[in-house]
């Protein structure tokens, strides 16, 4: 198992790689802000956790991981869609 | 059932960065990383203990509500800081993961060390750019800061040892100094290269969500994880070659804020006009070259700037051209967002290489609130943090209107010559305010 | 490790995908060519199982399998590289 | 040691393909694939038991010799049909390691089942492809194949059930009958879809990789199988895509060879010229388009097209410009590929989008060896194969001037209703010998 994790690093690098290659600068502050939201899904490391939560502690350091990566995940598509949202009347007026 | 879920999930992300790659698809882009993460949230509470249930929604419930109305409340020229913040704020959880995950744990292991360290540090990092980004620091003493920061990297060391044993005050000190360290260095960064920072700190907010995943096996945040964190590392790299910036340099090299002190004028050097002499020279140009900066954000110009343009082209049959540099602005593609918002034409809007050559050939160049990137000294000034930046070659033009509020310097805290060049009017004011009543004395003139 | 297999593949997918997308229609036979030629990687399967090959009929079937996948990839990496010299020489000059 | 040079491999390859994007590192692409594919060599040879290797390395030296000395023989023109045999050289070694592994084994898995039937499949089908490109083949009759292939498929899977229990006469006879399947499938493809059957054929060579992979639990196979199957899939796409051919179309659709008998036409019926004519016509011409074909691979003309291009450029300031159409040839390309070989500045070629408005605008249009790409019929004759093609409307220039040896039809067997009309100059010759006719006139007059 051990050998195909380094083989799922490296693929998901160069896909990583690829996607953004092509990006036009133009777009990259909303793409940096989507790729922003879409790293929050480490809230479900938290949620995970949370079932093996011992003490109260861990348990509201927990909660307040999963505040903060919802602060991230809402509001980073929340500006992505702003943002993106001009490109997109643009392009609808210009066809 | 999980892992089905988990494959679809990276799917959609996959696809949703796939298409941020043009302007035509990247909303629905967007959408579909919505949904990916909407099933991963949904599918996440379902599996937990009924008990928890709730106040995990609860939780969810209210950094979403937080989030939105942060979101809402941002002007569209206070998105690159709220974008920082919020990077910041994944850093935070998944540094909160890797602290909850150590309580009660007899060793930590290295992986989550690392998750400690990133996590905060990029919490923390975030949160420096946040505020210089919003203007609320400014630092001029920056050997200090950088010296300190080495002191706070070698205690962080050295605290990630004892942090080893488990004992729940060491792991919080270690995670103390892991923010710090993050604050300091961060802080002493010079202002023009935020960009570039806040896609490094993107792209260590996606190898936290590896680490994380490494810890839990989860084949979804390894994945995920990776994926953002290789895309910012490349998109940190296109960013400095667009800036012609060293990426060592841009984090180790100190500004010098007073490089411009040589170079002082007063209002008395400089040759002054009105919105009523940049509307005659416009309207009687065949060549009319507008190059917005960071200024045409701040004021909220787009949409007179688009007025402007307008009525040069139709009533006046002029060839208005917008030139763009890639890094005007707070953010890459800040000036884009803009102009479209203000229904300019992408047709109008050309990048630094196309519009170069066409300085020459114009008659007036219009520029509203950029300076760094226009400025000459970029060319010569070899202590300046903007030396061989690329710029637009508006000193070639014939007229060079600029409108700003003050002979203060831009982001990189540079004087700028071209202010103070025979051929250049200076129109002082507010950029909004001064292209609107250009658009008054253009649309009152006959032609 | 099934969960993570079925990662791989979809993942190499993307990667085949992304990498093919941008290819002007000009090189779609120098990259069938080159893809082609790497596929006879498939020698190495051959290699592989002749440790393990126990009847003469076996060794002899790998054998040939080995001998047809080195055609392919011999052949397939010079056709590639006549086709693909043109182009370079006629970059060259260009410059 | 083993794994990271299997990593280290894969990244080579995948490098490889990357750089294949751009032709201006394609070579280097296709070099970094040979060192990849050294390292495996090498690697594979000194894993072996010793009492092997040496039979190993004769196999692949003489492989390797046949290999490329097949290619070197090939001439430019065959390199489509060189590309496709070589295909089922990879294919039948995935068959052949499939049967080697199935032999003294009581239960074949359906792993091996699959292996033994896409790797023979592959390679019969290749072996049709190759001799359907030579030309050495040609097939009136698909019905009847068709029914037979359908036939064969039948038996095919009934025999898959008896391979399964292992007996070694069972499994040849399902390779032979997978074999057979290939064969009678790809036999009355139409001729104008090979390409797109090549590339289809590339992608099964890619997953019989992908399936040896998984039967040997190797994730270098995997990986690389993996990818070259989906580029092979997406580029099966772009090209259906580019032909406005339907993927299920060009499998099962017979080809109707006899559509153009009710076009029957002798030479009585054309406007013959000669090269002087032709010269007379381009010399005195504001603007030439030169639309090659298949016909120009085949005489091997581009030499003398560039020379032709360079003296009406030079000597007469002609405006000289290259249409290719996406499948002009044989693969897809292949003019450039022959366009770059003699040297003719890329500026001067054009595809189809950007040049189909220009032949409005053209004086003479010099259409060497090409018919199918020019053929108006693609936009009328619905029952052909080339129905719905985009074509160079070659139709709207003032005047046409036709190179080919006879009114033969094109690869689609459709007459063509061009060489008819009145503003058409049939030059009937060998491309080659006309275009250095036309050459050695223009050098002679005087402009
Ligand atoms: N785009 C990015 O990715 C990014 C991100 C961060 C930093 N930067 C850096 O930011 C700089 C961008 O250059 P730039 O030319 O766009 O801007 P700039 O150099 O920062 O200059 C902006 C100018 O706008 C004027 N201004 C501010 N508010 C105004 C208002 N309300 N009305 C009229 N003028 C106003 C300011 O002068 P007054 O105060 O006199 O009005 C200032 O000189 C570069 O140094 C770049 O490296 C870029
Ligand atoms: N590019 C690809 O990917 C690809 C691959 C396979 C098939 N195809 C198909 O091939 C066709 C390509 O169209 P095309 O217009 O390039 O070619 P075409 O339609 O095949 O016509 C070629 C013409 O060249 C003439 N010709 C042959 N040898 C010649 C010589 N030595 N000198 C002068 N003329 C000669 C032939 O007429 P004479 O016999 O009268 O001389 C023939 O009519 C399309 O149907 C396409 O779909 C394309």
């Amino acid at each position: 198992m051990e050998i195909y994790l380094i083989d799922i690093l490296i693929l998901s690098g160069f896909i990583g790689y690829f996607a953004i290659w092509n990006v036009t600068p133009l777009l990259h502050s909303p793409l940096m802000s989507v790729t922003n939201a879409i790293s929050g899904i480490v809230i479900l490391g938290a949620l995970e956790n949370l079932n093996f939560s011992s003490t109260p502690i861990t348990t509201i350091l927990l909660l307040i991981a999963i505040f903060f990566a919802s602060v991230n995940i809402f509001g980073g598509f929340h500006v992505s869609a702003r943002m993106l949202k001009m490109f997109k009347n643009k392009d609808k007026t210009n066809e | 059932m999980n892992n089905s879920l988990n494959i679809l999930i990276y799917i959609l992300f996959i696809l949703a960065i796939n298409r941020m790659s043009a302007t035509r698809t990247a909303y629905k882009g967007n959408i579909l990383a919505i949904i990916g993460m909407s099933i991963a949230l949904i599918w996440g509470l379902i599996n937990l203990k009924s008990e928890y249930q709730i106040y995990a929604a609860i939780s969810i419930l209210l950094g979403g509500t937080v989030g939105i109305i942060g979101s809402r409340r941002t002007t569209i020229s206070q998105l690159p800081q709220m974008v920082a913040l919020l990077n910041g704020f994944g850093g935070l959880a998944s540094g909160l993961i890797g602290i909850s995950e150590t309580i009660n744990i007899p060793y930590l292991n290295f992986l989550q060390i690392f998750i400690i360290f990133t996590g905060c540090l990029t919490f923390s990092g975030s949160v420096a750019g946040f505020f210089k980004l919003s203007g609320l620091i400014k630092i001029n003493d920056t050997e200090t800061i950088r010296s300190t920061s080495i002191i706070i990297l070698l205690l962080s060391i050295i605290s990630s040892f004892y942090a080893h044993n488990g004992e729940t005050e060491y792991i919080i000190g270690f995670a103390l100094l892991s923010a710090l360290l993050g604050f300091c260095f961060i802080l002493p960064i010079g202002g023009a290269d935020m960009p570039i920072i806040i896609s490094i700190l993107n792209s260590l907010s996606g190898w936290c969500t590896t680490l994380v995943g490494l810890s839990l096996q989860n084949n979804l945040l390894i994945i995920v994880g990776t994926l953002i964190g290789a895309s910012g590392s490349i998109l940190t790299y296109i960013m400095t070659k667009a800036m012609n910036r060293h990426l060592l340099k841009v984090l180790f090299t100190p500004i010098t804020t007073n490089q411009s002190s040589n170079y002082q004028h007063t209002e008395q050097d400089i040759h002054k006009g009105t919105p009523q002499d940049a509307a005659f020279l416009m309207e009687n140009a065949h060549k009319v070259i507008i190059v917005p900066g960071f200024g045409m954000a701040a004021s909220g110009a787009q949409q007179e700037l688009s007025n402007m343009a307008n009525i040069l082209i139709k009533k006046y049959k002029v060839d208005v051209k917008f030139g763009i540099h890639p890094v005007a602005g707070r953010m890459p593609g800040h000036m884009n967002v803009l102009l479209a918002e203000a229904d300019i034409s992408p047709e109008l809007i050309f990048g630094i290489n196309e519009i170069n050559p066409e300085f020459k050939t114009a008659d007036v160049v219009y520029v509203i609130g950029a300076n760094d990137t226009i400025n000459p000294l970029a060319k010569t000034q070899k202590d300046s943090t903007i030396y061989q930046m690329p710029i637009l070659e508006v000193e070639q033009t014939k007229r060079i209107l600029i409108v700003k509020r003050s002979l203060a310097p831009g982001y990189a805290g540079l004087d700028n010559p071209l202010f103070y060049e025979k051929k250049t009017l200076m129109l002082l004011g507010d950029g909004k305010k001064i292209t609107k009543e250009i658009v008054t004395q253009l649309e009152n003139d006959s032609n």
